[in-house]
């Protein structure tokens, strides 16, 4: 868990001034993205299932933010702030949220499946689990290719009761595939406890295949990253998979539609971890009290970020919606000469 | 009789079952703690106990088979997909286990389950959460399948699901649960609408719009539309698609000598074209004009709400399909 | 022409493809150490390496789905199913990943790949071995379905579906392995047959038989049955499912104005429903009898022989319905 | 592995010397029966596929034989020894075999699907792993109900690298139900050695379930017997499921239409294993030593044994094949009274 002790953390001096302030910059950014993004479903621009990822920004950024261009990152539904991670602009993210054509997927893909095929942000995807085979073949093909890319596969600790997951752990482990399975334990899948679900801790699920599994703790940005830069560094030099617990906590309900205490977790304890473990507040506090930041910096960081976020909403607000020829173009990338694709009989 | 909504409904065949025998369970995602993902469930676990309402894992192929397993030994399952997209996960075991079991076993192993969850789309949960899986169990034989429109439709009907004792995937709809509709009250005695008998939800003899599950309510709003018009659609909920009612389409078509299937699947080898089929193969002389389709596009569901209203079918469609058969356009 | 089997056939697509593109790979079970399962692979393992012909675990999903992750980075897998029977468990990567992923991503990632494998019966697999998995396949659109019944179509059809931008599910048949038929020699140059393209083999104007698969020849056979009676029947082989070729059902039907659809799976939402309702809406006017369907019986296939054959559709049962739709019974 | 030593066996003495005849007897009803579809496969009264359990029989009796009637048993494809270990008449086994009508499934599931409602012999099921997740539903409805019997779900080695063998184990964990999983661990799936499709070893893909894991030598039946009634007795009184590795081998092909050695292992390799590990061989040389039994009593056993295997197939090729109507029979168990539940349109 998280320390909330003021001594001063040693690994503040392995980064440099710059660095440490855009961990801060970018954290902020996701936050201001994804409280605009609630504001935005609020009003109805914004709809279907909205999933926030605020309280585990300290998890995308460190997992991704070590990362190569030509590294592979891949995820579930609750994954905007991932993609900002791997440098998707904020506003065709917005705009994809609001289902404009300028969004990252075309407007076709929303909240759960933002893609960006040269950042080689994979997705978004909304079956529990499947990513995990996914990602699998993603680390086959870097495999097959020979390259030195590792793909970071991020799920939910309820994902880990699939049985892609097991299938995929299984054959990444016996080709050795560069593919680090990160388990964001937010400990809750909906409104169910991991404890509930599993006899066993989230770590613990990683046994059984011969990987390595490891556990950080994923509010803290300075861990994430370091362990990051470390452990794709031996993934690079053929490693093999691994299994990463980030211990993290969803400071939301599980979507935009759902509450964010209840009967399976109390206001009390969403209000204690919402105030001891948010990874912005963290780092903020260490960098102030460190003499990184001043509190000027601080402010006018904030001010551009939400300048930034701002921005994004207006560009996804002038975006036009998609076009209506839209509806059948990217069904099939090979138009064949012959036959019918589609059998509706629809005028197109 | 009381108005109560579609969920209510359902919750209240689902206590009555769970009263009435002590073999039913509930299993799902969310089922208990969090009163069902469409709070479809509320109440229940106060009711009857973690034992009888389970919270099960994110396991939908496993908890599926768990369900099947427990029915070879007697027990009434009721296995809740938080919606049926994610239940093709689980079809090995609906298909391969649930369905064939009994015929593989020469009749020794009913297995008297029920599967329900929603079908179909909702509001711009795009292409993975938004498809209806009627198809993929309507194929297969050893399995039925119930597409109940109307509260009351889905009392009686989960009520005559459970008492089933073969496998039944039971078809919801999420943009269904709120709505309102009679119900018999339970005062008055158990409610239970027989698999296999469509619903004339609308009389007519000019044309017949023969669907099901949600899309009744389309055919409603088609049929209020064409009647404007001077045209009197009949509306054929077939309510269960498999046992299916073959007699009251035909019925229906010998009267209208017309008909237009409308469905919020996909087309290819849909349910309407298995309709399409059975009446052409027996109505053929009645035929006046090819019996047309309404469908979903024959797309992925596209997010944008633009693109995903022009994806669905809606009443415009099908009073064009109508007075395309009537030759009226 | 050479004759050469249905398996190698495959065999040599297989190789030519993998020979001219460093990208297509092949995995599944048994296909490498073992040769496949039915030696479709023979000799891959030797020629390409183990880098290029993968053993899998049994782990269908998996598999599956990491082929699809592969395909998101421009590989172009081959994943063969030991049948598609097992396939079931891997639809939710088919469907909600394969099928899906480039629409989802608004045309950003192709999924150029194969799954393969056969389809239908043997003889005597009992339930869970023998079943026709077409409409699982194509009633989702995103995804393309190819089924050759010959060698040659084996061969030219699997050489196309590899080059395909999109993925395509190629369901061969454990009974046609052995089959012999002329097949262009390798040095005459690349034979590819273009997907979405029926094939007559066989003319006639009295009535047209549309098949796919395996089914072709049992189609032959009842019109050669037919022929001793007089009656010309057209056999029209529709080869690939989706693209599917409309217009050359249409062109035989507008001939004959009768058909029967034949297949090897179950009626219910079947590639023939499909079929009839496509003829009855855009040939309705050309139609002098209803399009009448041969399937599988609608139960799950039984073990012993006798039933077996029973339930399978042959040849006497195509020959009666040619002969009900041209009121000859 | 097995002992090959000579040297008196101590468990021999905590077997009545019935007990031990009886075991040989089974084993060799087993081997013979096998030995006689292999026959009767190849003159083509067996058809399809047809999975002998060969070299394993000391796992069937080990396993089964300490069970109560009351108490579930399930499996795989490879089931005709577990069968009639649990009970069931090999006449009406054999009868299946042919596919009659006097089969034990009526002449409908054949070799892979042999079932007995009764004798709680829940079948013969040909995906592999899948009865993994019936096993956890039987188990369920032993904890449903109160009782106090367990459910024996047999599997071979490839089936644990299936998702449902995952979600199955996992359920199983968390609602501490009775199932013991036993792998039957002949080394192979088909042609592919375990060690090729997994980096780590069969006992240890028990592991991450928080379920107690053993292993077994499944050649020795003194050993799988024992350890099954100890094991037994452990989960009646609510110790939870448990994963049992059984160490075997394969000593035919595949299935009948696969060879017995071929590029994926040796010749000598099977002369080897089927010399040096036949669990019948095994008990008999034991027997014999400790002159628990006599030469005269096991030809004798030996006769007895064929007699009854020849009446089964007597029986089997005297047996009727279904009648036509039985084609939709058994279809639907509740024959409603309204719609169609066929759409064949054929004559029924
Ligand atoms: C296969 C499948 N089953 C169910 C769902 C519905 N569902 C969406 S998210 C979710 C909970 C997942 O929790 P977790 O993996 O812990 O991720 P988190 O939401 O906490 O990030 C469920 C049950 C789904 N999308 N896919
Ligand atoms: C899901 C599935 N995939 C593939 C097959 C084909 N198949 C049947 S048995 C088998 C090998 C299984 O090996 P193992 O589990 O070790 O059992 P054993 O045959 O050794 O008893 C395979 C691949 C199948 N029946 N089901
Ligand atoms: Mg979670
Ligand atoms: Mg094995």
């Amino acid at each position: 868990m998280a320390e909330t002790t003021t001594e001063q953390d040693p690994r503040l001096e392995t980064f440099s001034r710059e660095q440490l302030h855009d961990f801060l910059r970018q954290m902020l950014l996701f936050r201001r993205f994804e409280e605009k993004a609630e504001e935005s479903y609020a009003i109805g621009k914004i709809g279907g299932f909205c999933h926030l990822h605020i309280g585990q920004e300290a998890v995308a950024l460190g997992f991704i933010g070590p990362l190569r261009d030509d590294d592979y990152v891949i995820s579930a539904y609750r994954e905007h702030t991932q993609a900002l991670a791997k440098g998707l602009e904020p506003g065709p993210v917005m705009a994809e949220l609001y289902g404009r054509r300028s969004g990252v997927s075309g407007g076709k893909g929303g909240s759960m499946h933002l893609f960006d095929r040269d950042l080689r942000f994979m997705g978004g995807h909304g079956i529990v689990g499947a990513q995990t085979a996914l990602a699998t073949g993603m680390g086959w093909a870097i495999h097959y290719r020979g390259g030195d890319q590792v793909c970071v596969c991020f799920m939910g600790d309820a994902a880990v009761n699939q049985g892609a997951f097991h299938e995929s752990l299984n054959m990444a482990a016996i080709w050795k595939l560069p593919v680090i399975f990160v388990v964001e334990n937010n400990e809750y899948g909906m409104g169910t406890a991991f404890s509930r679900v599993s006899a066993v801790p989230v770590l613990e699920k990683g046994e059984g295949y011969g990987i390595p599994t490891h556990s950080v703790d994923g509010q803290d940005i300075l861990e994430t990253w370091r362990f990051t830069e470390e452990l794709v560094a031996k993934v690079r030099e053929g490693a093999g998979p691994q299994y990463v617990e980030a211990r993290t906590y969803r400071f939301k309900g599980h979507s935009m539609s759902d509450p964010v205490s209840g009967t399976y977790r109390s206001k009390e304890e969403v209000k204690e971890r919402t105030k001891e473990q948010d990874p912005i507040t963290l780092l903020r506090n260490r960098l102030l009290e460190a003499e990184l930041l001043t509190q000027d910096e601080l402010e006018e960081m904030d001010e551009r970020v939400r300048a930034q976020v701002d921005e994004a909403a207006d560009f996804a607000d002038d975006a036009p919606f998609p076009p209506e020829e839209d509806l059948y173009r990217d069904v099939y990338a090979e138009t064949n000469e012959h036959g019918r694709l589609f059998l509706d009989g629809r005028d197109r | 009789m009381p108005q109560i909504t579609y969920r209510e409904a359902l919750n209240q065949a689902l206590a009555e079952e769970m009263e009435r025998d002590e073999s039913v369970f509930l299993m799902g995602e969310e089922v208990a703690e969090y009163d069902g993902a469409y709070k479809v469930s509320k109440g229940l676990l106060d009711r009857f106990g973690d034992r009888r309402v389970v919270d099960s894992p994110i396991s939908e192929l496993g908890f599926a088979g768990l369900g099947v397993g427990a029915a070879m030994t007697g027990l009434r399952p009721v296995i809740e997909f938080m919606t049926f997209n994610f239940s093709i996960l689980a079809l090995d075991q609906v298909i391969n286990s649930a369905a064939k079991l009994y015929y593989m076993s020469g009749g020794q192993f009913s297995i008297p389950m029920v599967f329900r969850g929603p079908t179909g789309a909702a509001l711009q949960l795009s292409a993975q959460h938004s498809q209806a899986c009627e198809t993929w169990y309507v194929h297969s034989p050893g399995i039925k399948l119930v597409t109940p429109g109307t509260p009351a439709d889905a009392k009686g009907l989960l009520k005559a699901a459970i008492r089933d004792d073969d496998p039944v995937a039971f078809m919801e709809g999420e943009l269904l649960y709120n709505l309102k509709g009679e119900v018999p009250d339970p005062d008055d005695g158990d409610f239970v609408i027989p698999l296999g008998v469509a619903d004339v939800k609308r009389e007519g003899s000019h044309v017949s719009i023969i669907t099901h599950g949600k899309m009744v309510h389309v055919a409603l709003q088609a049929a209020n539309q064409l009647a404007k018009d001077g045209v009197e659609a009949e509306v054929v909920d077939l309510r269960s698609l498999r046992p299916l009612d073959v007699e009251a389409i035909l019925r229906s078509v010998h009267k209208t000598n017309r008909a237009v299937y409308l469905e919020e699947g996909w087309p290819y080898a849909g349910i309407g074209a298995q309709i399409v089929a059975t009446i052409q193969e027996e109505a053929f002389d009645y035929l006046d004009a090819p019996v047309l389709r309404v469908t979903q596009a024959d797309v992925p569901m596209p997010y944008a709400k633009n693109l995903e209203k022009l994806a669905k079918p809606d009443a415009k469609r099908v009073v064009a399909a109508c007075n395309r058969v009537l030759y009226r356009d």
